[in-house]
């Protein structure tokens, strides 16, 4: 029997793999498809503190091996998230994250008081990177200063995990995540979408409403475990990988870069089963490799 | 309706002509329930350029024979590399996708199709004969090679047909059509899918004679089943899933 | 007939097409595969003042539609290229580029002296960008202060056009590209690699012998085209775009995008014919669409 | 050597068992000369994880037939994708590349092999034979299964075989085998491709005994004609590129 548990900082999970923000929808989508019970975890979508509309369409384009995506954040605001989704969700037997996004300090300090107080979401993910609205806290994650400053205020009100995650957009993540973790972070989660751009030759027009959007899928993953080995070597607090993970593969790569938990994002969208699989794949692989312990895995890259 | 995911089995692929083609899927065992209107995700892998699924809709079902039907137009990679697959090749469909067409309350019922877009229309104009309605058909085509799978749909009802160049038909669009007649026109309801700027005429006439219009849009989609929402339409409500509050919309709904 | 020629800040191309340094050997290895007097321009080789011996084995790893390289500069040196390969590509016709690059300012400054002598160069890219040395002068471009300073160094000594070859590892391009342009680039090339990273599940190593490598293929093309539209907002100077470019599609989107002119890197490796069809491609798209000059293609896109 | 680009035809596929396959693939016209040790880059571009070339030895060649033959060992997505090439598939190759083995001085040759690495000898023993030598094959493998194509090695020479396990011929590796014999060795000249630790065993071997020997690497290649210098080895003279200075080099020019 393989021990899958991964204690994140206090935050036990199941196993290493939980799904990505925005790209899961609130769980209930994929019901049909297999019991979310047996992930580690599940990101709820990008959450601020009113109801945004979020971008207007065109929001996706495909790209080699990859995607983009302009959604800027639609979601109907955390107060009725609190009132009309949390009750749905609430009872699922695995950690229920919020990922909480803004675009002013008091925004995302309001967003977190109103999740503080949701007794059965254990943590939240500090979306300091979205790069599709202009307000989007990109800016916040893209400077350590700015970076400190959300994550410290948000850290005076909200008393339970507090994930960060971390915009690829930037010189030095390493740098990025050292400051986060001084400000605060239970963890940290790395890579939102790199800042990507669509053109149709043929029209002669972007492919996106907003013309720049965020880029992810296989294509992302070189530079994602990049980040996430870099930032393995700046902080002692666990790292959640993510990035271009679509299978067993690619999630057991994340862990030996140094991440204790994994995201799989826009993998979701091709094979709705495929968190389940992954679940199952890594217990195998421990079993053929002799890990009695998937935290084993955890920085196992040997150099 | 709940979904699913599974390996269909291609048994026939019949090349209607350069562009279009229909594939017969065989389900591995008793197929579900779909309705008109509803779509699946294709999943195509071995391509390069072919990263996400592709949405297509139901075009015919047989409940008997576990089988459904796709017709296809190849405009990419994507729904080219549908056309190449053979018998005995394996499909991967996440399904059975989205709302449907609503039964019409009143009898007189026109279905306007252009493009890929007369796909679902087949599917509906069966549903609707079987219950009691006789559909009538309004098909149209930049020429000749566009009208497709026509004896198909003579076989549930009146076929009309345009064509731009006027080389089968009446000349013109759909809309120059004389069953789009505007002083008392003779239909109760119409459902429309093709290009959309097809749809927004055809919705409009309705509109001025007060019928019912239902539009089954094709907007860009990333996951097919509301995970992404990257498929929006823009309607009276706001932003809506096409994935999943559409692709049916009461045309007054779209904020056209 | 469409008139192919663009206008780069004084240098005038034949067409827009070049090949990426690095990818394209001193155009010698192309010579069998079609006649290379066809394209714009060759960027040879990364040059630095003495003999490299470049990074250890394995110096590649494939990804999802990518490829990491960790070649590090392997070359015999400004002086053996002035004296024995020089005279081997001189009478090419067409604009055969030098890209330099360096570990120090002064590096710079010499390999650019020596180039400089060279009549049949017309012009260096100066690689303020390359990921795989330690001192392979990315450090130089990721930020604004030491950009200016190598630029303007050079600049001093460099009497032809003046290409800056900028990295896509940073915050802010379009900030850098406007330095660049201020301490005098003539044009500005880019994106060089993203820093990117792979490891052997099975062996649990790195599959790269320096660990982190530099991605290019059509993975990154997303990021380079919004790194060009970017920079295209910022400067004055033409730009020369490349990252991903497989075919004239692709070479269309850069164009429109903002580049003036476009380079073709790893897609060398697996059609070795591309660049000539590219050439022949752009001109049958300025035929369809009714353009007389390919260069009004540049920063065409509508929004 | 001038190399070309061209689309050959499969022309057949032959699966020996479930890891390898030799195909047959037919030059469009009249196919330019290639020596024994050389190699193609073959264009795999329907996966979504076969972006680059693979690089595949040039197995035999029938100069009469403009055919040549490749031996896959499906070991990845590449390789499994070439498995499953079928009749009338058309292949794009950029070849020949690479240099070749030289011919021997002496006349007793032995060619020592194991896993795909005997493909690039079959080529050799035939010249070895057209050039008046007697060419020894020494072929190993883990077990029966990976001892593959023999029957043609036979054509050309005698044939020794070992296997780990011993389930044929001598058990143990090729170094291992009575031909390898240290106390004056019967052989002049080796040359050898497969595994690198075989190669390295071999190549000592050869060094301690006064034995010419030439080994043929298999480096992981971005483009296999010299233009990105990934595919380097160790030498005497430094870094020097597997694809255009090899991928045969004398195995004491090699740092191992
Ligand atoms: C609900 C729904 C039902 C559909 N039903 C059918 C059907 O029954 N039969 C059928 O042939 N097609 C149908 N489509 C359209 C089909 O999904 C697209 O043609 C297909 O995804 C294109 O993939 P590709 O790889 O061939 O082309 P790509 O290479 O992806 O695209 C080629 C060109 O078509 C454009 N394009 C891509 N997707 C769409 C789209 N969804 N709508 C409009 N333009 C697009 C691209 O921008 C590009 O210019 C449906 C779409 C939806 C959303
Ligand atoms: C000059 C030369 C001649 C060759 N001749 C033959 C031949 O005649 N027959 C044959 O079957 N193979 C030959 N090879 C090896 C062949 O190129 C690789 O097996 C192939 O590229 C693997 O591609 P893939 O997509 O199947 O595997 P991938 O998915 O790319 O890789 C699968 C696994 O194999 C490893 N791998 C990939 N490429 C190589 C390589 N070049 N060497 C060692 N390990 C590798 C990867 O790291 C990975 O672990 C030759 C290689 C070279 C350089
Ligand atoms: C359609 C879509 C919507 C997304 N929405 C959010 C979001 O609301 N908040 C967030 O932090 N990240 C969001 N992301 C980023 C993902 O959570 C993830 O960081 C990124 O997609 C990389 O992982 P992947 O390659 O596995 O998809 C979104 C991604 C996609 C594709
Ligand atoms: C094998 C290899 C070697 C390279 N060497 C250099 C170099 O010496 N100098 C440089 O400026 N860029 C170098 N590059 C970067 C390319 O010139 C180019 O910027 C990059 O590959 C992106 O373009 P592409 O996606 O078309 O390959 C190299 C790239 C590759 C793949
Ligand atoms: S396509 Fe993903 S939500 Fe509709
Ligand atoms: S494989 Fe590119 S130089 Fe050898």
């Amino acid at each position: 029997m393989v021990d899958l548990k991964i204690d994140l900082n206090g935050l036990e999970l199941k196993n290493p793999v939980m799904t990505a923000s925005g790209t899961f929808g609130y769980g209930e989508e994929f019901m049909d498809f297999f019991d979310i019970s047996c992930l580690g975890g599940v990101l709820v979508k990008g959450t601020t503190l009113e109801h945004r509309e979020g971008n207007a369409y065109p929001r996706m384009a495909e790209t080699p091996q990859g995607m983009l995506n302009a959604v800027g954040l639609q979601n109907k605001g955390v107060h009725y998230f609190a009132e009309h989704i949390y009750p749905r969700i609430k009872d699922y037997d695995t950690h229920m994250l919020v990922n909480v996004s803004g675009s002013t300090i008091e925004d995302y300090i309001k967003t977190a008081e109103v999740v503080n107080e949701l007794d059965n979401i254990p943590g939240i993910e500090l979306n300091i990177s979205c790069p599709n609205v202009k307000e989007g806290g990109m800016a916040f994650g893209t400077s350590c200063p700015s970076a400190v400053s959300v994550v410290e205020a948000v850290r005076q009100v909200y008393k339970k995990h507090l994930m960060v995650k971390l915009s690829p957009n930037v010189t030095n993540i390493a740098e990025i995540a050292a400051a986060v973790e001084g400000a605060g972070a239970d963890s940290i989660s790395l890579i939102n979408t790199l800042l990507g751009m669509a053109i149709d030759a043929k029209t002669r027009r972007p492919l996106l409403s907003t013309i720049t959007g965020g880029l992810s899928g296989p294509a992302v993953k070189p530079v994602a475990l990049r980040m996430v080995w870099q930032v393995a070597q700046a902080v002692k607090v666990p790292i959640v990988g993510m990035g271009g993970i679509m299978n067993t593969t690619d999630a057991i790569e994340f862990m030996l870069a140094g991440a204790s938990a994994i995201q799989v994002g826009t993998a979701n969208f091709i094979d709705p089963c495929v968190t389940e699989k992954i679940v199952k794949g890594l217990e195998a692989y421990c079993i053929e490799n002799g890990f009695d312990k998937v935290s084993d895995l955890v920085g196992a890259m040997e150099v | 309706m709940k979904k699913y995911i599974d390996d269909f089995k291609v048994i026939q692929n019949e090349r209607l002509n350069d562009e279009y083609v229909i594939l017969t899927l065989k389900h591995p065992g008793k197929m579900p329930e779909m309705m008109p209107g509803q779509f699946v995700e294709v999943r195509v892998d071995n391509g390069p350029n072919t990263f996400l699924r592709r949405p297509i809709s139901i075009h015919d079902v047989d409940v008997e024979a576990n089988t459904m039907k796709l017709l296809v137009q190849e405009i990419g990679e994507g729904t080219r590399l549908m056309g190449k697959l053979n018998e005995g090749d394996i499909c991967n469909l996440v399904y059975p996708l989205g709302n449907w067409f609503s039964l019409p309350e009143k009898p007189r019922v026109l279905l306007v199709g252009g493009g890929c877009g007369i796909a679902p229309l087949l599917y509906m104009g069966r549903h609707l004969k079987a219950n009691g309605f006789k559909p009538q058909f309004l098909l149209g085509a930049r020429s000749e090679d566009g009208l497709i799978a026509l004896d198909a749909f003579r076989e549930l009802g009146e076929v009309h047909t345009t064509t731009e160049d006027g080389s089968v038909g009446t000349k013109g669009y759909v809309i120059h059509h004389p069953v789009m007649r505007t002083q008392t026109p003779e239909i109760d309801q119409i459902y429309t899918c093709g290009p959309e700027a097809m749809m927004k005429v055809v919705a409009k006439y309705a509109k001025n004679n007060n019928i019912k219009c239902e539009v089954s849009l094709e907007n860009h989609m990333a996951c097919g089943f509301g995970a992404c929402l990257c498929c929006i339409a823009d309607t009276l409500d706001g932003h809506k899933c096409t994935c999943t509050d559409g692709p049916v919309f009461d045309s007054t709904y779209l904020k056209w």
